[in-house]
């Protein structure tokens, strides 16, 4: 099955600040993401978790966002207008794709 | 003195209180009680719409006194000066740097919906009147103390935020929670008596048991946070002495700003301890929120347990029924 | 006439129908206000089960007067039957390609369970009568509307769905909203009275508040949508007149079909009514998934908002109050 | 005799019963009926609370007879020694190895909550009296039976389990539902009929409902369950004939000696019949996540289909009328 | 620690499709899966949220996939099937996973 | 923009063992790892699903680790531990991360 080379960008950061992300997606003309729901973790602010939370603050999210190689860098330099001053951390991985029209 | 003492033990020795109790223990003892966050969230939304109604019908029924105006504006007047009260208390009293202060005063100046309710609560346990309007004072008081402290940060530390002040604003003000008290408060006082009577038996009926449900999660959140402050040095701050102190100070020089205020807007008795306990309880869901997008430097860690593991509980079992003997005496209910 | 306006006026200002306006305005405000997604789904199923059981103690307290074959008969021939009227109603004001077209049909030739129990919610709060058995009716009108648009795709487009007709068929009749339903009227109708008595805390007393909270979600939801819909192009075409002409002329001449067919089943008031809110309201739970499954090329954003964003509201504020003036006076109830 | 069979036919179709069969039905079926798990975990809290807060308060009122200390220590020594019994049916009934007939047999040791609950129900239903305080006895049965049967494994299997036995013990015995349950036990038991008063409407009306919707979804988890035994060989083992042998005769055996020990305590004819639903149910809630833990080679899908799929839905139809029946006549109720 | 060669195939695919594909993925005799929830995304068909949601239309759910890299193709033929007509995206990673023996 | 080498390590693992995984985690001085929800799977053991679960046993949890290339293999024999006697499957992908400090 023919498969294109991409890009499989993932970015966990703050719930709150998924808005503001999504935006500045959308902006940078990225094509598509999916948000997947995290319920805790650790970093070097400690442990957390969902359990029983209702505040937005204190959780995160993981968004998952497939793009042809020629618009990673575009797209990480809008990512790191939002992580860089807030939690978070955003790798990247080579990966194909079916239906490389779509990205 | 010995009123506030039955008082303070009958608070001590119910349900809801034990609830919370049994929660912050379980969490101590690292039990793996837990509730789901999604049935947490549904607990809360209840808690805000059945409180905003009834706050709303109770102002259909007895009318506005004229006073929801002079006490909404006094509530956002405190609620904006609170913070700085809370900045310097903490200046003084904690290490903590200038950031950190700031986040833990636009948690001291904005208010605990939970704590709010529970008072609600006592005060109908023992028939005594309060302004249905209060409500509405509650949901005013969320935001004002967010600006204030934005303002002292940007005063003290530069305009170093890159973050939109406009679209920060109107996310604070359209916060899930304010929009949900003040738009069950309107539906109440729009619907009024008759409208109750259609509902009565979800929001009034079951309103102790959720609240106690819902105490029992606060007790385990709260729980937790203390455990993991132990431990780790993230929020190993807060368990300092000086921040200790103010977690209990604060709500009192609150409340006593409360008590005056209440006074000279003319306030039942009833009226008076609900705002002292808004006065002297802090933020947990939307300040902290607020503040992750505008000062993403400020340690969440240290906020939240102070606010949620020191004067939460200091304010259940303690705070209440201090502030109703107080209101008591000064209005001479 | 006056009688209708004072209805609506009434209805409009029920908790109800302020809660749904109350989650539509705060989504168009783009306030962070939202349910859990588990939270929604509970209530639904509460509702469900509630609503279905009450139909079926109700039959078993009324006997079924011989009518629940028939109506069963009536209202799955009308589920069948109206997404052909819709259908060419679609094609004659819309420019929509034949597969949404065919896909907003179905949805409009089922029901939306919701609107269904609000207006048995405010059939009761006004003391009318309506046969238990509906409830079994509305279950039985969930999925033929599914059948006729797959079948009029077929005839239309040719045999293009590779997907197993059993398998889907079987799929739709076994959809979670229709087993509740279906099961939970038989549960009542096995127990009866009795059945009614040892629940009847948890299905009836607090019903209508749930109703509320499930209200302001569904207004939420709509909101988002439509808010959506005028932001991208995806559901846009919805926002077109002749779109949103349709989305109210066609739950009009459906409860019209709906009227005749309760009048010719002899139905109550109530039941006609009722009948006719099945036949004009649109399904936006069963149908939406099925559709994915079974026309996947069709676009999801038009059905949802025009049955979620226009109709619904329309019926929820304007055609409850008028389809049960109709009937009144047909039946002279 | 004929007492029993009018008890049976009238259990059989209490809502509850039904609502289990309707869960078990859909799932069999194929449906896709579901509860999300935030909000089966939320019935589950609410049921754990009520359930020991109501325990505690009717110990409040009655006085605990001098019985606890003794009950508990019987329930202790009940569920510890029963794992043995399960243990050695099951190598005379079925041909399963030494690791999963020892998961199994803790199961059969620790106890279900669900259908004491439900027992309670049918018990108050008919106003029948039973302790309080054997709801602080439940809680004590859930864990020992874990200890057994980790006992029998190591003699027989040589010490194999690098699990630290001290973190497991904290483990068990620190269980959410344990916690929970005791916890509410020791808030009902403090504030008595006055803190009742303040949260009956949330605790006590609905509790019947809720419980008929809780069992609706054990329905759908225990048909899903059956329906993978019967697919896959994964749990296929469950359904040979010895196996399923087995989940009857163990509920009776338990019962039996439930019911000696119940009457030897002096337990009120409720009291039996409750000790003889604890003996003979098997748990799915604690034990599972325990046997995962400790015994991570045991095959989950046996315990499971056998506790949930056979046990759980014989002693809800069959077992506590029967239990009942006995227990009236051993003690002359 | 030994490690072997592997593929880590995502697919986000409806979530109405998830019974129609699982059985098709173990038609194809795929040893294993893990499905995690989908909270959220953006694509062609524009933004969409679980929140609030009652119908299951409208949501997504990502199938994780771990498999030798010599059974790749027909997986991705029987995916195919699925994903063809419907809303979805496919990507294939090179892993390297412990206990080959399971896969 | 800056990228630097990093391994994306994924383990599922039962829900149960969250909290000796975490323990270990830390004890390997993995300095942060996310966990995410999830809601069914198949394997060896058969079909599972989170719907109208109360028992945490049967289920799983994913658990994300991004760590320098040197940390894996202590990593790995720290999992290993873990995962060795209980259901589950490990993963370890090549990747790039943003503020490489933060690993
Ligand atoms: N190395 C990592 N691998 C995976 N997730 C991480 C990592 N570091 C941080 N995170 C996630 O990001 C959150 C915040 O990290 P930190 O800013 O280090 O406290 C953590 O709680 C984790 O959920
Ligand atoms: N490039 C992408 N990366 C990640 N997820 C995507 C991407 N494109 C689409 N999706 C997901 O698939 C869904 C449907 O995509 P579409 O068919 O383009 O509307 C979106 O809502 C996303 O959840
Ligand atoms: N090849 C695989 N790819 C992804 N997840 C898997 C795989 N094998 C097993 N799993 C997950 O691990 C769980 C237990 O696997 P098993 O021990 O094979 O029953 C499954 O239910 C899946 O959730
Ligand atoms: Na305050
Ligand atoms: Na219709
Ligand atoms: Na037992």
């Amino acid at each position: 099955m023919q498969m294109h080379d991409a890009k499989r960008v993932e970015i966990m950061i703050e719930a709150v600040m998924e808005r503001r992300l999504t935006e500045l997606l959308e902006a940078a003309e990225v094509t598509g993401y999916t948000i997947l729901p995290v319920s805790g973790g650790s970093g070097r602010s400690g442990l957390w978790s969902r359990e029983g939370q209702v505040s937005r603050a204190g959780g995160m999210i993981a968004v998952v966002c497939l793009i042809r190689p020629e618009r990673l860098e575009k797209l990480l330099e809008t990512v790191f207008e939002v992580v860089d001053r807030h939690i978070g951390v955003v790798s990247v991985s080579d990966t194909k794709v079916l239906r490389a029209e779509r990205f | 003195m010995d009123a506030i003492l039955t008082l303070a033990a009958q608070n001590l020795l119910s349900p809801m209180i034990l609830s919370f109790a049994l929660g912050m223990a379980a969490a101590l003892a690292r039990s793996d009680l837990s509730f789901p966050e999604a049935v947490a969230k549904g607990m809360s939304l209840y808690l805000l719409f059945a409180i905003g109604f009834k706050g709303g019908v109770s102002v259909s029924d007895h009318g506005l006194d004229g006073g929801l105006l002079a006490a909404l504006t006094v509530g956002v007047a405190l609620s904006a000066a609170l913070p700085f009260l809370a900045f310097g208390l903490l200046r003084a009293l904690t290490p903590l740097p200038i950031t950190d202060a700031a986040s833990v005063a636009a948690h001291y100046g904005s208010i605990s919906i939970v704590t709010f309710v529970t008072a609600s609560t006592v005060l109908d346990a023992q028939g005594i009147f309060h302004e249905g309007y209060m409500v509405a004072v509650a949901a005013a008081m969320e935001a004002p103390a967010i600006l204030s402290a934005l303002w002292l940060i940007s005063r003290l530390n530069g305009p170093g935020a890159r973050e939109d002040r406009g679209a920060l604003l109107r996310e604070i003000l359209l916060n899930g929670s304010i929009v949900l008290l003040v738009g069950a408060f309107l539906i109440g006082w729009v619907t009024g008596e008759e409208g109750q009577r259609e509902i009565d038996a979800f929001i009034t009926a079951p309103f102790k048991g959720v609240l106690c449900l819902f105490l029992l999660d606060m007790g385990l959140v709260a729980g937790r946070g203390l455990r993991a402050a132990r431990q780790k040095g993230a929020g190993g701050d807060v368990l300092a002495p000086g921040v200790l102190a103010f977690g209990v100070l604060m709500p009192l020089l609150g409340a006593a700003a409360g008590a005056a205020a209440g006074w000279a807007l003319g306030l039942s008795a009833g009226g008076v301890a609900l705002l002292m306990v808004l006065c002297a309880s802090a933020s947990y869901i939307a300040v902290p929120a607020a503040m992750r997008v505008a000062l993403p430097q400020a340690n969440p860690a240290i906020s939240l347990t102070l606010a949620l593991g020191i004067t939460f509980p200091f304010n259940l079992v303690l705070g209440i029924p201090l502030y109703l003997a107080v209101a008591n005496v000064l209005i001479g209910g």
